[in-house]
């Protein structure tokens, strides 16, 4: 297929979510998926070597074009509202979440010392945070974990690129 | 006295401690308790003094600093080398959370969606009433939906919903199902090698709840015989 | 500006509607429209000449980044596989027959407050809902239930690891 790349350019710009490559194989069936991957990297790069204003972004098990970080002040002007960010509250409770789950709510309070119910809740409200299942514990507490649009959001291909916490062993020192 | 108003930017008594630690340059290991815990309980004046509201987590620390302070005063004997420094929970602790702190700043500083790159937003005027993707909702916008719909009806009609009650539903479900298929099913097949005394009790009351509900009927040929179990309306 | 062309490529990109000179000069306040003009025909050159999947629309007065008319058939393909989506209707019925299983149609207009058809009808198209049985009395009502695949969509093992209402009043209102 001659125009195999200008497809994929296609459906990643039109993507609403990362679209993942084995989603692009059901569309495209006549390419194998290593073609696709390929095409996709050769893609990356190419946007990358022409310094244009977009990128293709390896997010949450698939890609997406978007602006690169350094557009920021100008499409925030072109957009005219302002992001919505985070508490300092709502990340602590967001990165024990993340590196610790799945977890109950009692063990993120007990790691942060406070009371967890409002950050949580808003937390799930912006689907950050989901109910993962119940814990096989007396009272069967509900267990917590992150969603598929955090790693959307945090520009995380999947859960283990987040950078290790730094380790607590050195206590024994 | 010399203390901003700073207090409001803490994320709770851990996060206070870590302050006072670094501003005394303090070593986490070895945390002079006594000047630590004056610190921190003039912080809580500083707080109850502006009237802010001293949250019980504070206090709840604040005894524990207190608690730390006596047991250090306490003479050590020589015979209990292996008692831990009433000290080392704190500093696990304190360690525990700065590393989640700095995870927090971490996560921080990534290209975040929204505010730092973006992607290019669809107007869905085409899709009737919001519709949202199905494999991107939580069960957590199901339980909020329902409980919309609960809050706008006189609640007094409702049970809470409990555990118990929905593993009740669990077993209506395997049991209707099962009938779909087989048609008739005995009262022992459906309990099967089941030796789980909570799964038996569930067993036996969705099949109380499902003649209830008139969804089947029950029969037994003689006492002590046999109970097959039919779907009440052929489907 | 040495950046000029990727801020107006990113600016192009984001636009849902075809964006004019005058107003990216607008947002791009120390670029002339002279100059900005001259970028976006530049751009708009490039995606030619690199035959891209994407093209820079000149239209309605404005400029747009656009999918290739080439691409139409895969642009359609990948439409056609659109994600399963659910209204909010259809939300609170479903969340109506999960927590009050097995349940009536009736029941559920009783709680809900309007006739519910055709929401149930795309429940149970969309296999989140099924009918357990039929009830023994006059009229002879289908009684529905959840199926096991409105279990995978919420990451549920069983009907139990649902949230209480009181779990999530716990977590403050």
């Amino acid at each position: 297929m001659d125009n195999l790349k200008a497809i994929i350019e296609g459906i990643v710009f039109l993507s609403e979510t990362p679209i993942s490559v084995k989603k692009l194989r059901e569309i495209i069936v006549d390419a194998e998926e290593q073609e696709i991957l390929k095409v996709l990297h050769q893609l990356k790069q190419e946007y990358d070597e022409r310094q244009s204003g977009l990128y293709v972004a390896e997010v949450a098990g698939g890609y997406q074009l978007r602006t690169r970080d350094t557009l920021g002040p100008w499409i925030k002007k072109f957009r005219g509202i302002k992001p919505v960010t985070l508490s300092q509250a709502a990340m602590e409770t967001l990165a024990v979440v993340a590196y610790r789950q799945p977890i109950m709510k009692a063990e993120i309070e007990k790691i942060r010392g406070v009371d967890v119910s409002g950050t949580l809740k808003g937390l799930l409200e912006k689907n950050l945070v989901r109910v993962v299942g119940r814990k096989d514990v007396p009272g069967r507490p509900i267990i917590y974990g992150t969603t598929k649009k955090f790693l959307e959001v945090f520009n995380l291909r999947d859960l283990s690129e987040l950078p290790t916490l730094r380790e607590l062993k050195e206590l024994g020192d | 006295m010399g203390y901003e108003i700073k207090l409001d930017i803490f994320e709770g008594p851990l996060d206070l401690l870590l302050y006072l630690i670094k501003k005394n340059e303090i070593d986490i290991y070895n945390i002079p308790i006594a000047i630590i815990t004056e610190q921190y309980l003039e912080y809580i004046d500083v707080m109850k003094s502006l009237n802010l509201d001293v949250a019980g987590e504070y206090l709840v620390m604040a005894a524990t600093l207190i608690h730390i302070k006596s047991k250090m005063l306490l003479p050590v004997h020589d015979d209990t080398e292996d008692e831990e420094d009433p000290r080392e929970a704190l500093a696990r602790q304190l360690l525990e959370y700065q590393a989640f702190k700095e995870a927090a700043l971490n996560l921080d500083t990534r290209d975040i969606l929204g505010r730092d790159v973006f992607k290019r937003e669809y107007d869905h005027e085409d899709e009737v009433d919001n519709e949202r993707i199905l494999d991107e909702m939580s069960v957590f916008e199901l339980v909020e939906a329902f409980r919309t719909i609960i809050a706008s009806i006189k609640s007094d009609e409702f049970i809470e919903i409990d555990i118990e009650r929905m593993s009740l539903s669990d077993k209506i479900n395997e049991i209707m199902e099962r009938l779909t298929i087989e048609k008739v099913v005995t009262f022992s097949e459906l309990l099967g090698p089941l030796n789980d005394k909570i799964q038996i009790i569930y067993t036996f009351l969705a099949l109380l709840e499902l003649v209830k509900l008139r969804l089947i009927e029950a029969y037994q040929s003689e006492p002590f015989g046999t109970i097959r179990i039919f779907l009440a309306v052929k489907q």
